[in-house]
């Protein structure tokens, strides 16, 4: 079983060098510490930044360098400001390699709700249904149950969706899986996560094709 | 052609009660912080603000929302202002919540004279609901209507007394094109310099859609997130 | 009767303080040198400029400084450089007070034609449409009949148009006219011209309402 | 990540007959002269250019039009160039015109993922012949959609080896837009610099939007109307 930074560490293999990529808040935002050695990889985020680089040292604060969760950042050499306006010109336009972006559920068609739970939480959808409308390559980071311990993997959303058939690949502390004609296929197991674990923590149906390899993380 | 006012409180002369205002900013990066503090001693109320966030419970936008000077928001992410959730679920507040790329090109469609325009974000979500769909390439877009406003209020690092603005780092956000979107559009700037100061190849808002401007002071700058690498 | 440079300084008599002002090739060009004194009206040029200034000297020229008529310009104290869809977002957006333009042919319902005849020229209507459709102000400065003597100001268009019932006045060599409810409103006369000799030149339907003054330039 | 290729004939690999083109520049200011040079060696044929020009006889597009090179030509204004106009006349050459704004927005579009869009430019002219119609405020407009390209060919001034772009004066024009809205964008530049050498908070075209890049040389920046004050 994986945690947070796990579930960062198998997503950090995804990538290209070359790609740029928009990493949410919560777990995607750790993926920045697991680059793999040679690629260059350029994060945008949403508010008007290219070249994303890490947290600043006390000295180097500056209230005007934020995120899109509003953590100071810093810039790395390259780096490129923008409005918002040009952000999701960048975004919509097709020019972001990857997305990765929490969730609260996931189904198997590719749906994906993860900005409000009517009656309780209003928090507002900010890029993601942008992001989620337009991105080609669309990775899930969110664990695989609920705090309850409910499947966040659905057949059917149960809450208001963010954007309808999207979602490309899922990787939870338990799995990766990829939405394939309409069913979760799974692809790779978690360290020390047997099939029949996952099965028991997916709600909606599986593809189980073949022998299930083990992450390699 | 003067452009110069010198005050907050000049700036924000003929904000009338029931008005529309675009306030730029990100969190409470890039946001007019004088100009709220004006608005909030001004007791303008009956607001609609059209904003990316709504600042948080003692700072930004949220020090409108707690005087109740506002009606509605229209924004896209609203997740850290406790005052804004307890007022919008107690029916108090109007919310219009919008996909924050939306936002952004409705604000600058207004301002550019496009009155409509379609894009894929939101299709198939609530968000979509009673607007027009049309296909391209296959795919389902939605329309999208221009916002404007009867004033604008941007916060830029410098501007001269043309209204030529440049903004610093990630306080550009939303206010480009809330500049461009205002009917009378508000700059407060940190530094005011003469024209002929700012580099013409360099200037992120042309003075002509600025009708107001005015050095700010005490900026606070206020941090949400302080994160630090050790 | 006026010259080229009359119509321009007629039409400089229009400007106000703080105005910003696209000019069109040709007459509308020269109304820059005839900013009265102590107005400060700042000229944009679609191209991607505003606070064009004068010409340059011989060490100022700079290819990569033009104007629309693609004549090589200064750039005054305070000018700002933009692209070609800012440019346009401030035409279409409603942030120009004034537009000034050249015209082949002017109808009385305001309908203007300057940018094609079917056959034979074949240049395009470059920003034309864009300005006509959008600005709340336009004068067009032209001459009032063409070379062969025929009247420009028409019951209807015979060209192509560039726009529909867009002008708002007409500065000529012999009159300032308003289209006003479907006809042209003389308001004033050039210099020893006559209302029978504008009569005259004019096939478009006139209001002609009381005295009409003479221009005081 | 590398984006550098050392000349223009490398840079505009890929490009084959039949493909669509967009070419930066207002007249021959900011056009991608040694791009256009490479293309006329290539002898390649067939395409459609997306310009706001067609350049003069002997400069710019007018030597891929010599070369009768070009199949189509959507652009605002052709005025320059007798060469177009014999071709066009003689239905040697189709001819898209377009009215200068919405030719700009018609790429930003395509590069920002709108499919289209509302204009009021072209009503009730040639332009609206065929397109849809849709009242805003009383007023009409015309759905105009979005422009994309195989490929884009811009001009910049100075950028850096990750695609980053700054454009000097009116020679940004149509550049940045054109720089969106190409599946694969070239940029040809006056100087081409190590990241970090370009100020992040002024960069015209961020590196995302750019694949190729390369510095070209013997820059001729010919001046179409060279006009002097005495």
């Amino acid at each position: 079983m994986l945690d947070k930074h796990g579930i960062a560490k198998r997503i950090a293999q995804e990538l290209r060098d070359g790609w740029y990529v928009n990493l949410g808040i919560g777990i995607p935002t750790l993926i920045a510490n697991y680059v793999p050695e040679g690629l260059q990889v350029e994060f945008q985020s949403e508010n008007g930044i290219l070249g994303m680089g890490p947290f600043p040292t006390e000295e180097e604060v500056d209230a005007d360098l934020i995120n899109a969760g509003k953590q100071t950042i810093t810039a790395m050499p390259g780096a490129a400001i923008f409005d918002s306006a040009t952000s999701f010109a960048m975004i919509r336009g097709k020019h972001i390699h990857l997305t990765v972006l929490g969730a609260m559920e996931v189904a198997q068609n590719g749906d994906i709700a993860n900005w409000k739970i009517p009656g309780r939480m209003v928090k507002g959808m900010g890029g993601a249904m942008d992001l989620v409308a337009s991105a080609d390559n669309i990775i899930v980071a969110m664990m695989h149950t609920n705090k309850k311990g409910y499947s966040k993997l659905l057949k059917k959303c149960t809450l208001p969706l963010t954007g309808v058939g999207c979602v490309t690949k899922i990787v939870t502390n338990l799995a990766v899986l990829e939405v394939d004609s309409g069913r979760f296929k799974l692809i790779e197991r978690a360290p020390g996560v047997t099939v029949y674990d996952i099965e028991k923590a997916t709600e909606g149906e599986l593809i189980i094709d073949g022998d299930i390899p083990e992450m390699n993380i | 052609m003067n452009k110069v006012v010198q005050s907050a409180s000049e700036a924000i002369k003929g904000i009338k009660n029931g008005m529309t205002l675009m306030l730029g900013g990100f969190g409470l990066c890039g946001i007019p912080e004088n100009s709220i503090a004006a608005l909030v001693s001004a007791g303008v109320s009956g607001l609609t603000c059209i904003s990316n966030n709504a600042g948080v419970d003692d700072f930004g936008l949220g020090l409108l929302l707690q005087k109740k000077q506002i009606k509605k928001m229209i924004s896209s992410y609203v997740g850290e202002n406790a005052e804004f959730e307890r007022q919008m679920l107690n029916g108090e507040l109007e919310v219009d919540l919008i996909p924050q790329g939306s936002l952004a090109e409705r604000c600058r469609a207004g301002g550019a004279g496009i009155p409509a325009f379609y894009t894929p974000a939101g299709y198939g979500t609530e968000v979509a609901e009673g607007k027009e769909v049309k296909l391209f390439n296959g795919k389902p877009h939605i329309l999208e209507y221009a916002l404007s406003a009867d004033f604008a209020i941007v916060k830029a690092w410098k501007g001269d007394r043309l209204g030529n603005l440049i903004y610093k780092g990630t306080a550009r956000n939303f206010n480009p094109m809330m500049a461009m979107a205002g009917k009378i559009t508000i700059a407060e700037v940190e530094e005011l310099v003469e024209p002929g100061e700012l580099d013409p190849n360099f200037i992120h808002t042309p003075g002509v859609f600025v009708q107001r401007i005015f050095q700010g002071n005490n900026f606070e700058k206020r941090i949400e997130q302080r994160t630090i690498r050790t």
